[in-house]
């Protein structure tokens, strides 16, 4: 369990890393991993206005190697920066599972703990963590750049420590999440992302990777085989 | 200055004569007048052949036993071509009415333009190139603007 | 050699007998014809190749020269007293129904052909041109095309026709005339000789343009073949091969005996290249146009005969074989074109995909259109290349664009036989070309024939070469003929004549005498 | 001409001259950022930052792959600077670059970027086909007055060898006193190469998502960080060699070569971005004219 | 006998044969034998690429006081081999599996005739190439003409045809340009022998040269497709057939740089090349057909950047090339003249490589055209390896046998001090890699259409010879030597100073080229990055190609995504303003003259009054005459 309050982030797998560098190198590269963050802001929200004064002078947040990067393949921390609709939401699966791990998700605003103002709105998902693990919620409405800063620091200093480990959480608890999923857009559900295969391919699975949600996927899934090149005379 | 010879005359005549048929045979549209034309053209090339056997002062190319030597005589042998070419030029004109005759009773005009346009568009729908349905209106310059 | 007169004799004989002949028995009507045709063969076959060295003069009724009529027999009279009864045979009107005047008229072109070919004096030639154009206006319309807007055509072409060829033959007259006034003999051979100093002047070259043009009315001369659409396209293809590729060939060969023996004017040369190449580029103009495929034929031919124009006009021996080849080669290649056209009337779009149902006559158009057009090694372009290369060594610019305007037309003729040789071979997928005849088995011979001989040309270039050369040489030789004609004797005595300066009718006319 | 003793000498400057190249390079990256940063009044990373970018990059757990072209491209776009460094000559190391030349290495520049559009091809995303497609644009528009310099400097040496180039200056005077026209076109063209502001539509973040790199994750995207250092690197060297006469020495060599690559790093953040073809047009205009021009001295 | 003769003879026997069964099933493994014994029978004359004595024919003709031969020297040979090499690798190409779906979308008729024609082709070429004098050389190059168009004609396509009556009218035109040349010739010469040429040439006017070079050169370009006659090929080349297209484009054109070869270069001479000046300006005649050549390398190249057909992209840029061998040739000095006969041995490798490959597509696709393919790499991954190699010989970038032609134009270039011709042909370059990759891009890389997703790769014997050649381009591009032995042998022949050179390129003292050294560093370099990628770094998965970042959108097969329509936007938005297709409209505006001018021509003879013509045709000349007279 997280310090952050009630977030059911349950990573625990203490597995090998997959990459030989990081097998190796594990304190090195856990360092540099936290000195060089490329964020994705993907700005869902107004809390989205609050990004642009820490990265500019007065805060820098290049001095910590934290840098906007705009595609999620480059990018290692997900900003979601406000409330969060059902439409959004689908969007922000998609970013982040797109993503390559080490990845983390920062919610700001209270909008992503709890709803926030639209706690009764009937279209808004209300706990990102349901849908996302999430590494670091910064409250707030909105937080100013400092409280930005601060929860990135925590961040860094997580990573650096290695406990910044909820990706892994995604696959090994992969119907959990898909199962929330599920419950708000409908049993069809369907990312592009084969995120099983994924678990499977760098050995990720953890008990609850696999589950009813799952096997409904798996009932209508188009299929998202690579295509192989391969000489078929 | 002296009178000009009696050739000259004869010459003005021939040319004068070659030079109304062929103004008729261009600026006439009515094909029999054109044949007439053609008539007068060629009693024009007639008279011009002959002239150039005339003497002024010569007699007629025929040896008699009293003639003088030395005596000028008109040249026979143009007569004798110009007879020629005369007969040859009746035949041609006597075909020539008959083709016009002919040419009346289908197309039912001696214009030569309308005759023209006619021929053009029956030529035109014997190789199939307009079709016959068009062939009572023939339109002005047949089938060459398709 | 002295019956070789029997190949006027006869035809002309058999076309005034035939019709009461036809009275007492029909099948001997019919059968005259031909029987004349193979006796002019025979006779002319049995003659071959005795004027190769030295051409023979033939005076008619025993009367020398200049006196009498001579007929005067080479090479080229040889050949061409040869080719027409052979044409004839092969385009002859056989048919149940064929009205025997029809036969009559064939046979008047027979002879007065012949007699245009072996006459060597000038108004015998008028009167057997005169002769020929009779009989061929007569065929106009007797033979008009099938179909119910044929007579009509026929007709009509035929006037206007008659009416061109009636004012040309006036002006031939009048050259004539003007000949006469100034050298006072009509003989071929006398006039040879007094030609360089009686003819070489102002007069003679009109007497000449108006020759050229008068007489150009039957070879398709740029401008006065107006009737040649109108007549191919009004008579049957059959007719059409006939005067494309033998009578217009007639008039060229007296064209160039008058111009050879005649005039030794080089504007009068120049005159002929000048009209020449803009029949090529008009003809070969207006074919592009044209829509079906005897027109474009009827208008190929007025191409290459300004073509047949050019070669002549090109001075000396080797402009006189170019124009032989380039004559030869049309003569074989047009009405063999016209043969193959017969069957494939309507509009060129029509014909579509016709190869595939008749591979063979496909081929044959292909073979044939690219000798036409000269593609190697065919004879075509051994032709053109002859007219090119001497085209190219005369000084006088007017060659010079002669053959800028040769090969532009080549290039427009090339756009338009293509194209069609593109249409017939068309993939009409599925459907069958509407190609409305049939090839009869007549037309295919003759196209046959005429790509057998091309290709077995192609093979024996060099001989061909030799041939026409020495054809060549024999007709631009002016002193050859002189002396064919005349012997020593009546050479002295012209000689004689001619200082004594005409004693009785023949004295200085007024033109001479105002000179 | 320059040769070699033996083969370890050879092997030697075949490992070493890749290695100095991605070292310098990472240090011209960081004085890149370092540049920015103060120009927008920021303190801008820190000293090992391009390190660190790196190798978080190559410890990547997961990372995707679009197929095998996608792999290649990468090695190519990478290997391609590689083979280019080695040919470039460095104080007492230009035995092989003897054996290109300027024109060979101009071709040599060109193969990173193919081998990356046919990576960037497999990936299937328009925005990547978008920024290819821009990119070789921008080297359609930068090369020209590039390779009119290079032709124009060859004339001027008589040579196509880089080798002798630096002979020549060193035993005359730098290229740039002599060919001033063509050097300041030189300048020109290589702000183009560097693919940086104001010349880097063909990434344009927010509008195509940085365009060729969209689908580019860890080691691919790291090996871009790489092939970045090598850009930096080749063009000061090459801008060197031409026009400042190389390096007698190591510490002459570094120091013109920063400061060669400081030039379009400061004017970089000057001007806004050109788009594609007012970069076209600008590239054809300028340089070309004074080049042309700086040619007709030459001539 | 010689083996000229032999050569002749099996040309004459295999037409035959063909022309017997060609609607025999087999006939095509009977031609690829035939042309392997050509191939054989040519090698037999190898001597003459290494400096070889002349080989005549013992046949000859005599006519018009000509007399006609036929030989082989070292240009011919080197040109020769390349086509008979063509000749061999379209018939291998057709030979299986692309000629069995031949024969079932056509006959077996039509087969047969592909293969005649393809035969015929190799055959008026040899002709062409053995020609001894200038009227062989034309009879040998109309049979060229008539052989490509029946090729062009095979296509039942509409637009097909249209090119093939286009292609025959330039040629046609080429002909008469070749034809009046030649009669001009006569007119000086009285001959047309190559000596008779050559001598007079040396006493030849200014004026009369350069109208001479122009007809010529004319009646060549024409079949080059130089600007600006460089409408007619593109399409017609491209329409053909695909193995037609490949012998077409790889060899075909090079038939008027042959020509251009033996009389600009060898008869009227490098000399009055380069001293002839044209009038009113600065430029000799080598300047003015190097420009030419210049030009044909920009303007084709960025119409092909235009295509949206990969055989017209690809046939747009044979004309461009061409370019380049006018260009390097017309330097006139050894390097440059080297770089260009190389390049037509290089050209021919990669064009027909290229045009194997689209026809591999074709074969399994359906279609060349860039909007319905894409991402075809993992179905087809052999064949796009071979486009690669192909593509990187024709934009000219080392490895491969492109850059060492390329270079040594561009080097040969920077010796004279030609900038603006230099600037020319880099120009040309860029263009090509633009649109190489474009050619690339669209066909082979990007999204795999849902239709196409059970292609497979292109069967063996479409396979074999693409990969032959692509072998053949790496290994002649890392060992230029091997093909320079026989350009060295050509350069001789052709009267230039041969190029110095080793087995690894160019030896020059002011920087050569040595592509053993260039390859192997460029592998060391590439070593190095597949090192620093497979070893560092973990593993990657692949993944489908939906799974791709839109800006959050969900792709499925229902989304078109593959960027390939007007691929360089950017670019045409600032040249698109130059095609405005000047060439075309010229080429409509003589089509409209001839059009007004045969209009009014009909008119003509269309005259109301029959007799009209002949009385002013009467007065006129009557009036001329006495005209003239006086």
């Amino acid at each position: 369990m997280s310090k952050l309050g009630n977030i059911p982030v349950q990573a625990k797998s203490e597995k090998k890393r997959t990459n030989p560098l990081a097998r190796v190198f594990d304190e090195l590269i856990q360092f540099c991993q936290s000195r060089s963050m490329f964020m994705l802001h993907y700005c869902t929200g107004c809390g989205a206005i609050e990004l642009p004064p820490a990265m500019t002078s007065r805060f820098d947040m290049e001095r910590l190697g934290i840098q906007p990067m705009v595609t999620p393949r480059q990018a290692d921390i997900l900003l979601v920066t406000g409330y969060v609709s059902v439409k959004t939401l689908k969007r922000v699966i998609l970013t982040y599972e797109q993503m390559q791990s080490p990845k983390y998700v920062i919610g700001i605003c209270s909008c992503t703990v709890n709803g926030g103002m639209y706690w009764q709105s009937y279209a808004t998902a209300k706990v990102l963590n349901e849908y996302l693990p999430v590494d670091v919620y910064i409250a707030g409405c909105m937080p100013r750049p400092e409280a930005v800063i601060m929860g990135l620091r925590r961040l860094m200093s997580n990573i650096e420590n290695g406990k910044g480990n909820a990706w892994k959480d995604y696959y090994e608890r992969y119907d959990y999440y898909l199962g929330n999923q599920q419950h708000l857009f409908g049993d069809d559900w369907q990312t592009p992302v084969d995120v099983i295969g994924e678990a499977k391919f760098y050995d990720l699975e953890g008990e609850e990777t696999y589950g009813e949600h799952t096997r409904t996927l798996e009932q209508h899934q188009e299929p998202l085989e690579a295509a192989v090149m391969r000489v078929k005379l | 200055m002296t009178m000009p010879g009696i050739e000259v005359v004869f010459y003005t005549g021939a040319i004068g004569l070659i030079v109304i048929g062929m103004a008729g045979v261009l600026m006439v549209k009515n094909v029999f007048r054109m044949l007439l034309a053609l008539v007068l053209l060629e009693a024009g090339a007639s008279l011009l052949l002959i002239l150039s056997g005339f003497r002024e002062t010569g007699v007629a190319p025929i040896l008699l036993s009293g003639h003088a030597a030395g005596q000028l005589m008109n040249d026979p042998v143009p007569q004798a071509l110009v007879l020629t070419a005369i007969v040859i030029g009746v035949g041609i004109q006597a075909l020539a009415l008959a083709l016009i005759l002919r040419i009346k009773h289908r197309y039912h005009s001696l214009d030569m333009g309308e005759i023209r346009e006619q021929m053009e568009h029956d030529i035109a729908v014997n190789s199939g190139v307009v079709s016959p349905a068009s062939a009572q209106s023939p339109e002005p310059g047949g089938h060459h603007h398709g | 050699m002295d019956n070789l007169i029997l190949v006027v004799i006869l035809p002309l004989l058999a076309a005034f007998l035939m019709p009461a002949m036809a009275r007492t028995s029909e099948v001997l009507a019919r059968v005259t014809g031909l029987m004349v045709l193979f006796i002019s063969i025979i006779i002319i076959t049995s003659v071959w190749g005795s004027v190769d060295e030295q051409a023979v003069s033939y005076a008619i009724g025993g009367f020398r020269p200049p006196m009498g009529i001579v007929f005067y027999i080479d090479q080229l009279s040889l050949l061409f007293a040869l080719l027409i009864p052979v044409m004839i045979l092969l385009f002859w009107p056989w048919n149940k129904v064929t009205h025997i005047r029809e036969y009559s008229l064939m046979m008047l072109l027979t002879a007065s052909a012949s007699g245009l070919v072996l006459s060597g004096d000038l108004f015998n030639i008028y009167v057997f041109y005169e002769l020929l154009a009779v009989a061929s206006y007569g065929l106009v319309v007797a033979q008009g095309r099938a179909g119910k807007k044929g007579e009509g055509a026929a007709l009509a072409a035929s006037l206007r026709y008659l009416i061109l060829g009636a004012v040309g033959s006036v002006m031939m007259l009048i050259g004539i005339a003007i000949i006469y006034t100034q050298a006072g003999t009509l003989n071929l051979a006398h006039l040879a000789l007094l030609a360089p100093e009686k003819l070489n002047n102002m007069a003679g070259l009109s007497a000449f343009a108006l020759i050229l043009i008068g007489v150009g009315v039957k070879a398709e001369l740029f401008p006065v073949n107006t009737w040649v659409p109108e007549v191919y396209g009004a008579v049957s293809t059959r007719l059409s091969a006939l005067m494309a590729g033998l009578l217009s060939k007639l008039a060229v060969i007296v064209i160039i005996r008058v111009l050879v023996l005649l005039f030794p004017q080089p504007e009068a040369l120049q005159l002929m290249t000048i009209l020449g190449m803009l029949g090529v580029i008009s003809g070969e103009l207006v074919a592009w146009r044209s829509r079906d495929m005897i027109r474009m034929l009827s208008f190929s031919s007025i191409g290459q005969l300004g073509l047949v124009f050019v070669a002549f006009s090109i001075p000396g021996d080797m402009g006189l074989m170019a124009g032989f080849a380039v004559a030869l080669h049309h003569l074989l290649v047009k009405p063999a074109l016209f043969m193959l056209a017969s069957g494939w009337t309507g509009p060129l779009e029509s014909l579509k995909g016709a190869a595939k149902q008749s591979p063979y006559i496909a081929a044959l158009f292909v073979l044939l259109v690219m000798s036409l057009l000269g593609v190697p090694p065919l004879p075509g372009f051994w032709a053109k290349l002859l007219i090119v290369v001497n085209l190219a060594s005369q000084a006088a610019p007017v060659y010079q664009f002669a053959l800028a305007f040769v090969l532009i037309a080549t290039v427009i003729e090339a756009a338009y036989l293509y194209r069609v040789v593109m249409i017939l071979y068309h993939p009409n997928q599925g459907q069958q070309a509407s190609v409305r005849e049939k090839h009869k088995a007549f037309e295919l011979v003759i196209a046959s024939g005429a790509a057998v001989i091309l290709i077995a040309v192609a093979l024996q270039v060099q001989s061909m070469e030799t041939k026409l050369s020495s054809m060549a040489r024999q007709t631009g030789d002016r002193q050859h003929y002189i002396n064919t004609v005349f012997s020593k004797l009546d050479l002295a005595d012209i000689y004689h004549q001619n200082k004594v300066q005409q004693t009785d009718f023949r004295s200085n006319n007024q033109l001479q005498g105002s000179k | 001409m320059a040769s070699f003793n033996s083969i370890s000498e050879l092997l030697a400057q075949l490992l070493f001259m890749p290695m100095l190249a991605f070292l310098l390079g990472l240090v011209m990256v960081l004085m890149y950022r370092k540049i920015a940063a103060r120009l927008q009044r920021r303190i801008g990373p820190p000293f090992f930052q391009p390190v660190y970018d790196i190798v978080k990059l190559y410890s990547k757990d997961t990372q995707i792959s679009h197929g095998l072209i996608h792999d290649i491209g990468i090695v190519v776009a990478v290997g391609g600077y590689v083979a280019a460094v080695i040919l470039l000559p460095v104080p007492g190391m230009d035995g092989i670059a003897d054996k290109g030349g300027i024109i060979t290495l101009s071709y040599f520049l060109m193969i990173p970027s193919l081998g990356m559009a046919l990576g960037v091809g497999q990936c299937a995303n328009p925005n990547g086909s978008i920024g290819i497609s821009r990119a070789l644009t921008a080297m359609l528009a930068y090369d020209i007055p590039f390779i009119i310099v290079v032709f124009g400097v060859a004339l001027h040496y008589q040579s196509t060898s880089l080798v002798g180039m630096i002979d020549y200056q060193q035993a005359h005077q730098w290229g740039i006193f002599e060919m001033p026209l063509l050097a300041a076109a030189g300048l020109f063209a290589l702000q183009g190469m560097m693919g940086k502001h104001p010349f880097e539509i063909y990434v344009a973040p927010a509008e195509i998502a940085t365009g060729p790199m969209v689908e580019m994750s860890g080691k691919f995207m790291g090996g871009l960080f790489v092939m970045q250092s090598f850009q930096f690197y080749v063009a000061s060297v090459l801008y060197t060699s031409l026009f400042l006469g190389g390096g007698a020495n190591w510490f002459e060599f570094l120091l013109k070569i920063f400061f060669v690559v400081e030039i379009p790093m400061s004017i970089s953040f000057l001007f806004p971005r050109y788009r594609t073809e007012d970069m076209v047009r600008i590239m054809w205009k300028w340089p070309v004219m004074l080049a042309l021009i700086g040619i007709a001295f030459v001539i | 006998m010689s083996v000229l003769d032999e050569v002749f003879i099996l040309c004459a026997l295999g037409a035959l044969v063909l022309f017997v069964f060609h609607r025999i099933r087999g006939i095509e493994k009977l031609a690829v034998v035939f042309y392997a014994a050509l191939l054989y029978l040519l090698i037999k004359m190898s001597g003459l690429g290494y400096g070889g004595e002349v080989i005549y024919s013992s046949f000859s003709l005599n006519i018009l006081g000509e007399t006609l031969q036929w030989r082989f020297d070292a240009v011919s040979w080197f040109f020769a081999i390349i086509t008979v090499a063509s000749g061999l690798f379209s018939a291998v190409f057709m030979s299986g599996k692309w000629g069995e779906s031949y024969r079932e979308k056509t006959s077996n008729a039509a087969y047969g005739t592909l293969q005649i024609a393809l035969l015929l082709n190799v055959n008026s070429m040899l002709i062409l190439l053995a020609s001894g004098d200038l009227l062989s050389l034309f009879i040998g190059w109309e049979l060229v003409s008539w052989a490509s168009f029946m090729m062009m004609a095979l296509n039942p396509d509409k637009q097909a045809r249209q090119a093939a009556i286009k292609y025959i009218v330039y040629a046609m035109a080429g002909a008469m340009a070749f034809l009046a040349a030649m009669a001009y010739v006569y007119g000086i010469t009285g001959s047309l022998q190559y000596a008779e040429l050559a001598q007079a040439s040396a006493a030849l006017s200014n004026g009369q040269i350069i109208l001479l070079s122009l007809l010529f050169f004319t009646g060549f370009a024409i079949k080059m497709g130089l600007i600006p006659f460089h409408l007619w090929q593109a399409v017609a080349y491209a329409e053909t057939p695909a193995p037609g297209a490949v012998f077409l484009g790889a060899i075909s054109a090079r038939m008027g740089l042959y020509a251009i070869i033996v009389v600009l270069i060898q008869l009227i001479g490098l000399g009055h090349l380069q001293q002839i000046h044209i009038p009113f300006t600065f430029w000799n005649l080598q300047t003015v057909l190097a420009w030419v050549g210049a030009l044909t390398t920009i303007i084709p190249t960025y119409i092909a950047l235009k295509q949206n057909d990969a055989r017209h992209l690809l046939a747009w840029h044979g004309v461009g090339q061409g370019g380049y061998m006018l260009l390097g040739l017309m330097t006139l000095n050894s390097l440059g003249s080297a770089g260009g006969l190389l390049h037509v041995f290089n050209y021919a490798t990669y064009q027909a490589a290229l045009f194997m490959t689209i026809g591999a597509v074709i074969y399994r696709t359906g279609t060349a055209n860039f909007d319905k393919l894409g991402g075809l790499v993992t179905q087809m991954p052999l064949t796009f390896m071979v486009m690669v190699f192909s593509i990187i010989g024709l934009a000219g970038l080392p490895p491969m046998n492109g850059f060492v032609s390329k270079w040594m134009v561009y080097r040969s270039l920077l010796l004279d001090g030609e900038p603006l011709l230099f600037v020319a042909a880099v120009i040309g370059t860029l263009g090509t890699i633009l649109s190489v990759y474009k050619l690339v891009h669209n066909t082979f890389l990007g999204q795999l259409r849902v239709e196409h997703q059970n292609v497979r790769e292109a069967p063996l014997s479409l396979l074999i010879p693409m990969l032959v050649l692509a072998a053949i381009m790496f290994v002649t591009g890392m060992m230029p030597g091997l093909v320079l032995d026989w350009v060295a042998s050509a350069q001789l022949a052709m009267g230039l100073v041969p190029v110095t050179y080793n087995l690894g390129g160019i030896v020059l003292a002011s920087g050569g080229l040595d592509m053993i050294w260039i390859t192997l560093i460029l592998f060391y370099g590439l070593g190095v990055g597949a090192i620093i990628f497979y070893l560092l770094g973990g593993r990657a998965k692949r993944v489908h190609q939906y799974d791709n970042y839109a800006g959050g959108h969900f792709l499925t097969s229902r989304v078109r995504y593959h960027y390939s329509h007007n691929f360089y936007a950017g670019l045409m938005h600032l040249i698109g303003g130059w095609y405005r297709g000047s060439f075309k409209k010229l080429e409509q505006a003589i089509v409209s003259l001839v059009s007004l001018l045969s209009q009014l021509s009909e008119n003509m003879y269309r005259s109301a009054q029959p007799a009209m013509m002949v009385i002013i045709v009467v007065v006129l000349s009557l009036w001329s005459i006495s005209g003239g007279i006086n």
